[in-house]
């Protein structure tokens, strides 16, 4: 299965080069902090994710099966903050970005490791807070925390976990940060910018939002805050405020920030179907700069989640126009991914499905955005399970299916091993099944008017809703057997080699587990990215 | 790595300019223009916050880059208060709703 | 000319220089990160000004030109010694760019003072501290507050900052005093530099939006 | 229906079919492009799967033209459905001025709904068919919102303003409505029942319902209980007649239209604008009025005659 002889792991790795607990809480190692990063965000994954299992079990009775509707009501906000917050937006970024942007580049480390460590922690200090809030009795704003529920209504923890975004809000900046100087001034020479892989394109995008939006959520937060302690009037109207200025700020970063979701994971998608059809990328710069043209336009149609909050109808009509323009840029995404796979040489490895399975399922997701960009429609769907149905197409079949396969793809590099194939594409196939029963059903719920964050529902939403419940159980176990296989691997899997795939990239040219310093020397680069089918990848 | 050094004249002159401009503002501050007040502020802000980016922070001597940099955050700035005032600023041209206490809405300062 | 090279040329150079670029790029997105961190308040602000202005309006006449004149005054003389200062640290002139980060730290300070010392303490004791002692009598009341919850939360995150850069300030004066800048290191300088001019240029855009509103009265 | 099995809600109002056709042209477009890829992807990797281990296919740079398509191709899609969509959202956006008013206010966790003629209902809404009828709305706390799927409307029911929705029921029957956003621990229990009634058993209805009289006898009552005719209506202060709706000159020289929040801002912050002509002496009666007698004495407001232009409507 691979083209690189297999070469044993000796030698002194990234791994092996210190012991310890300590060389591990203070490492600088961009890989190293790539690992902590994916132990964290696992962690919160597997929160969040118990939080939606209980979600789903109570939903089989319209009375609801398991929980009080105050508990139900924190699940949905706790999932939704763990999994946005904490999985999601860190998830490619903080764990493949921060492994892999320096060795794409042929760097040794980020520009700031130090500060790569900063954001680490900055990272679990928020998610410490949440967790608090968890513990302490949950919140129960929802993840959107409107006003004035949040700042005068609602009773939760909401303090705690405000703060805990608002928190972590400083380590996406960073990180951010650490990417956007890191690709501009440390690329090898002859990596010039049309030669850099796909996936550094979308890196450097996402860094653009996270940069130049996290901190209008910060701000936001902290207004929030601020008219909690002080009951001052910011977005009560009691007091003098307007709850739908929240909203505007709020949306001006989160919906920029489905994008910080999406992006990453079409990176990895270029870089997975082009390795598994040994091909280039069909259309590279088209593919690079709708990344950007994505990042630039998700700033501009926000209100599209505010069409029936009272916003002006003017208004409304520009951001529903603008939503349907940063569908553009996806739709040619999608159509020169499948145009890489012509002529190709098409092999099925797991991170492929991942991969097919991902172009299918963000397919399906996407256009349904336009049935929410359509202000017609989007006011009978606003707020109803389609909305539900919609992001999770995108969030779970979209970006968790590139995480995944990108966790796949690159796992042998980050841990020299192999894991089983034959489990991983069982997983997949798993995964696509159970993830289809799971949330198709929704769409239908939604349009026959099932509204979201409902603890109990009138009884003739029970069918979808136990399909639905049945889906995610199979989905649940899809996504327990990686954990199981990743983790036996570490120990027991086959040493990888190198370049198990046969990829190119200059990450392929070191050994699997890298050294600690990426490269024994500064690579020099003489040819654009993907050049399958012409001579080897040369590195000097 | 040899810096841009600028004379000590340069930063007097500049300094000495927006001490004029800040008296200049304060000055015109008091005299009732209307809605003009807010745009002539506005102007002489953009002013001083200029001489003081291009001069002091010598942006006037770097890359293109930086002034991509600083560019770009002014633009996505614009974005956030023009996207979010023309929903207050066409709220009244609608019969959606407004917040009370602010019936017609005007935006004329 | 110009200390910055071609991306290209970069690599070529020593490490120092990459660095150097490294670091000043990454002040200036840090930079534009503050911008739209203080933009939200900003969008916060033009909302509400122009939902009542004439809250605004009456809330604005209620500060103290005068006091705000001379405190801009001071943060441009401040931002004036602090490019001097940066401009010593180039030139490998220690003696020199010790006495303007002196004077820089001195009248950031007399500023901080100024403005928490003297102004909020007047205005809390005028009652015009909302969410503490808030009280005001006359139209628009609700607006007014309103103006002063901006007024003092604007303010009072650019006074963080203002201590933020003097804590930053006085670091590096004992890093001079340690003889650890010259000629070829003097980066530290640049980059509080940058952080320090920014905060002024806040500033100059708080002083017409907050003090000058209701300067006609 | 599919098998017995719904796929839509009931199409209940006039709107309704008009949106369920926008939606079945998506549908389809969502099927069409899911269709390309799916089978696409499917073919391609198929015919072009690897067949020896170290085969290396011919290198394809891209194609312009079909780049060009497969932008401008979406592209005009696009722009049909924003333009599709957004007439048909403009075109419900505006309640047509004959309708009936009906005021709703949200309040955790219930919907107090109030008929011009005065009948109250809690949790149910009754209405005639074919007839529009335009809700008022307004909130004591939180942010709720008023959706009635089988009429395809939702609008969100804000603290501190007033917002409208409207519909005009087609079929007779009892229809689910539901609070739409999520306003604190008993949101799902937040719903009730839309009855739409012909015309002639909604009338019974109302007449055998306990009432209070019409809502604007009850403003009329609070305006002599709460001694506002000792102003208004001697003249020290304006009068009320043929004032909703009207351009009002104030002392500053500017002019408001008096629609609802303006005569609520009256009310409660007399201050804040005064009429042309008049002294700054009325007292504010906030505290004093409940959001629902205000929402009365706005009714009668508007019974004692409108101008010609409808408030809000310019
Ligand atoms: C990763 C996350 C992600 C992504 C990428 C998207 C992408 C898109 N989203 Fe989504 N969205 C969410 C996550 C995401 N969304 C979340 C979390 C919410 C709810 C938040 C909450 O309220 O809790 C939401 C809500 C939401 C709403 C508000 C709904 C409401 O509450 O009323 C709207 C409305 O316009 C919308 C639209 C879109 C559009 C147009 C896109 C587009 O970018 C999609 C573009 C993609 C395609 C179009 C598919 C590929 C194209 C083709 C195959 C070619 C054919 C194309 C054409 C014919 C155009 N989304
Ligand atoms: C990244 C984002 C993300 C992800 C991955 C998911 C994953 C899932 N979500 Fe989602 N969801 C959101 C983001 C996400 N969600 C958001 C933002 C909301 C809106 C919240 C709001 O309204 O405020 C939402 C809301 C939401 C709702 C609507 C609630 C409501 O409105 O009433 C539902 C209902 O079905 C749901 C279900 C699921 C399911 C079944 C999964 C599955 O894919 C999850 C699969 C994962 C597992 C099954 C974990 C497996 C592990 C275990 C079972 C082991 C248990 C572990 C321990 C005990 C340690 N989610
Ligand atoms: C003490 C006298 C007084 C009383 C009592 C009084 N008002 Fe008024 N009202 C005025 C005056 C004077 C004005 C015009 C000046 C102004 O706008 O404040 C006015 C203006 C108004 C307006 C705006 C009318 C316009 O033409 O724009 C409304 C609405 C109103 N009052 C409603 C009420 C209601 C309802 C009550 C009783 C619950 C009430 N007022 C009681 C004196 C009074
Ligand atoms: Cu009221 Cu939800
Ligand atoms: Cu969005």
């Amino acid at each position: 299965m691979s083209t690189t002889a297999v070469a044993p792991t000796t030698g002194v790795n990234y791994l092996n080069a210190q012991y310890g607990i300590r060389s591990w809480l203070l490492t600088t190692d961009h890989k190293r902090i790539a690992l902590l990063y994916l132990g964290s965000v696992t962690f919160f994954f597997l929160i969040g994710g118990a939080a939606a299992v209980l979600m789903r079990l109570h939903l089989i009775e319209p009375q609801g099966a398991l929980l009080e509707p105050a508990t139900y009501n924190k699940m949905f906000s706790m999932h939704g903050i763990i999994m946005v917050f904490f999985f999601l937006i860190p998830s490619i970024p903080a764990v493949m970005g921060n492994f892999l942007v320096p060795m794409m580049v042929g760097a040794r480390d980020l520009a700031f490791p130090r500060l790569n460590l900063l954001s680490w922690y900055v990272y679990i200090v928020g998610g410490l807070f949440t967790l608090y809030a968890v513990v302490a009795g949950g919140v129960d704003t929802g993840w959107t925390f409107y006003t004035p529920l949040s700042t005068t209504y609602a009773n939760g923890n909401v303090m705690a976990a405000a703060l805990g975004v608002f928190i972590t809000g400083f380590s996406s900046i960073l990180t951010g940060l650490n990417f956007v100087v890191t690709i501009h001034k440390m690329r090898a020479p002859g990596l010039t910018w049309f030669r850099l892989p796909l996936f550094l394109w979308a890196i450097y995008a996402t860094s653009i939002i996270m940069i130049l939006g996290t901190p209008v959520l910060a701000i936001t937060l902290l207004l929030v805050a601020l008219e909690r302690t002080f009951h001052v009037g910011i977005f009560d109207p009691a007091l003098g405020g307007d709850p739908i200025l929240f909203q505007h700020l709020f949306w001006f970063y989160s919906h920029p920030a489905v994008y910080i979701m999406i992006l990453p994971s079409m990176g990895v998608v270029s870089e997975l179907v082009t390795c598994f059809s040994r091909k280039r990328i069909f259309g590279y710069s088209f593919v690079a700069f709708s990344s950007v043209a994505i990042a630039v336009i998700s700033f501009l149609v926000w209100g599209h989640h505010m069409f029936v909050s009272g916003q002006s109808v003017y208004a409304g009509l520009v951001f529903s126009a603008l939503s349907f323009a940063v569908a553009i840029p996806s739709a040619i995404k999608v159509f020169n991914w499948t145009a890489t796979l012509y002529k190709g040489s098409v092999s099925y490895q797991a991170p492929m499905l991942y991969a097919l399975g991902f172009i299918g399922l963000f397919t399906m997701g996407g256009l349904t955005g336009l049935f929410l960009a359509s202000l017609a429609t989007d006011i009978h769907l606003h707020d109803t399970y389609f909305v539900i149905a919609h992001f999770h197409y995108i969030m779970v079949g979209g970006a968790l299916m590139g995480y995944l396969g990108g966790l796949h793809f690159w796992w042998p590099k980050m841990t020299g091993r192999l894991y089983p194939d034959g489990w991983a594409r069982f997983s997949a196939l798993v995964i696509f099944i159970g993830f289809n029963l799971t949330f198709f059903p929704q769409y239908i719920l939604g349009y026959l008017g099932m509204p979201r964050r409902y603890a109990v529902y009138p009884e003739e939403f029970q069918v979808l809703n136990v399909m639905s419940s049945a889906g995610a159980s199979i989905l649940a176990v899809g996504y327990l057997i990686p954990l199981v296989y990743f983790i036996w691997s570490i120990r027991y899997g086959p040493p990888a080699g190198p370049n198990p795939w046969g990829a190119k990239g200059l990450e392929w040219e070191t050994p699997s587990p890298p050294p600690t310093e990426n490269f024994e020397e500064v690579p020099v680069v003489e040819e654009e990215a993907y050049a399958y089918g012409e001579k080897e990848a040369h590195v000097v | 790595m040899a810096a841009h050094v600028v004379a000590k004249k340069t930063y007097f002159t500049v300094f000495a300019t927006l001490i004029g401009l800040t008296a200049l503002t304060t000055y015109v501050a008091t005299i009732d223009l209307g809605p003009l007040n807010i745009v002539v502020a506005l102007l002489i802000a953009m002013c001083k916050a200029s001489l003081v980016v291009l001069f002091f922070m010598h942006l006037r001597w770097s890359s293109r880059l930086m002034h991509v940099v600083g560019v770009a955050a002014l633009f996505w700035l614009a974005i956030l208060l023009a996207l979010t005032l023309s929903d207050y600023r066409t709220r009244p041209w609608t019969p959606a709703g407004k917040p009370w206490g602010t019936s017609n809405i005007q935006f004329n300062r | 000319m110009s200390e910055v090279r071609s991306a290209a040329l970069a690599e070529q150079f020593e490490d120092l220089d990459q660095q150097h670029e490294a670091s000043s790029l990454g002040m200036w997105v840090f930079l534009a990160t503050e911008i739209m961190f203080f933009g939200g308040l900003f969008a916060g602000y033009s909302v509400y000004r122009g939902l009542y202005f004439p809250g605004f309006d009456a809330g604005s006449a209620l500060l103290n030109v005068k006091v705000g004149a001379l405190n801009t005054a001071l943060l441009l003389c401040s931002s004036l010694t602090m490019a001097l200062g940066v401009r010593a640290a180039t030139l490998g002139k220690r003696r020199e760019l010790a006495t303007f980060l002196v004077l820089t730290i001195l009248l950031g300070l007399t500023f901080v003072g100024i403005k928490l010392g003297v102004e909020w303490h007047h205005d809390y004791l005028e009652h015009l501290a909302p969410g503490i002692n808030f009280a005001y009598e006359g139209p628009n009341a609700r607006a007014v507050e309103l103006f002063f919850v901006f007024y003092f939360f604007m303010t009072g995150v650019h006074a963080l900052h203002m201590v933020v850069g003097v804590s930053i300030l006085a670091v590096l004066l004992w890093m001079t005093f340690r003889g650890r800048f010259g000629p070829e290191r003097y980066n530290p300088v640049e980059m509080a530099g940058l952080y320090w001019h920014f905060v002024d240029i806040i500033w100059i855009f708080l002083y017409p939006l907050l003090y000058l509103i209701g300067a006609h009265h | 229906m599919w098998f017995g099995f719904p796929l839509r809600p009931e199409q209940a109002s006039t709107i309704a079919q008009g949106i369920d056709h926008l939606y079945y042209f998506l549908t389809a477009m969502d099927l069409f492009f899911t269709g390309i890829i799916f089978l696409t992807i499917f073919y391609f990797a198929i015919r072009y799967r690897r067949r020896k281990k170290d085969e290396t296919p011919a290198q394809i740079e891209g194609s312009l033209p079909l780049e060009v398509a497969w932008t401008a191709i979406p592209l005009v899609l696009v722009v049909v459905t924003f333009v599709w969509s957004s007439s048909l959202f403009i075109r419900n956006a505006r309640p047509p001025t004959a309708a009936t008013e009906v005021f709703v206010i949200g309040k955790q966790w219930m919907w107090q709904l109030q008929h011009p003629e005065g009948v109250r209902e809690i949790d149910e809404l009754h209405v005639p068919l074919g007839r529009p009828i335009k809700l008022t709305m307004t909130s004591e706390d939180v942010i709720h919102d008023f959706f009635i799927p089988a009429f395809r409307v939702k609008k969100d029911v804000v603290p501190g303003q007033y917002s409208t929705l409207w519909f005009q029921a087609t079929k007779p029957g009892s229809y689910h409505f539901f609070c739409g956003q999520y306003c604190g621990v008993s949101h799902a229990l937040m719903r009730g029942e839309v009855i739409v009634m012909q015309p002639q058993d909604y009338e019974r209805w109302l007449s055998g319902s306990k009432k209070a009289g019409t809502m604007a006898d009850a403003g009329a009552r609070l305006y002599e209980q709460y001694a506002c005719i000792t102003c208004h209506g001697t003249g020290k202060g304006p009068p009320f007649v043929n004032l909703y709706g009207s351009q009002v000159k104030l002392q500053d020289g500017s002019t408001v239209v008096a629609d609802d929040a303006y005569l609520r801002e009256s009310i409660l912050v007399p201050s804040a604008k005064i009429v042309a002509g008049y002294e700054p002496i009325m007292p504010t009666f906030k505290g004093q009025l409940s959001e629902e007698q205000i929402l009365q004495i706005l009714a009668y407001i508007k019974s004692l005659g409108a101008a010609e232009r409808k408030a809000g409507q310019e």
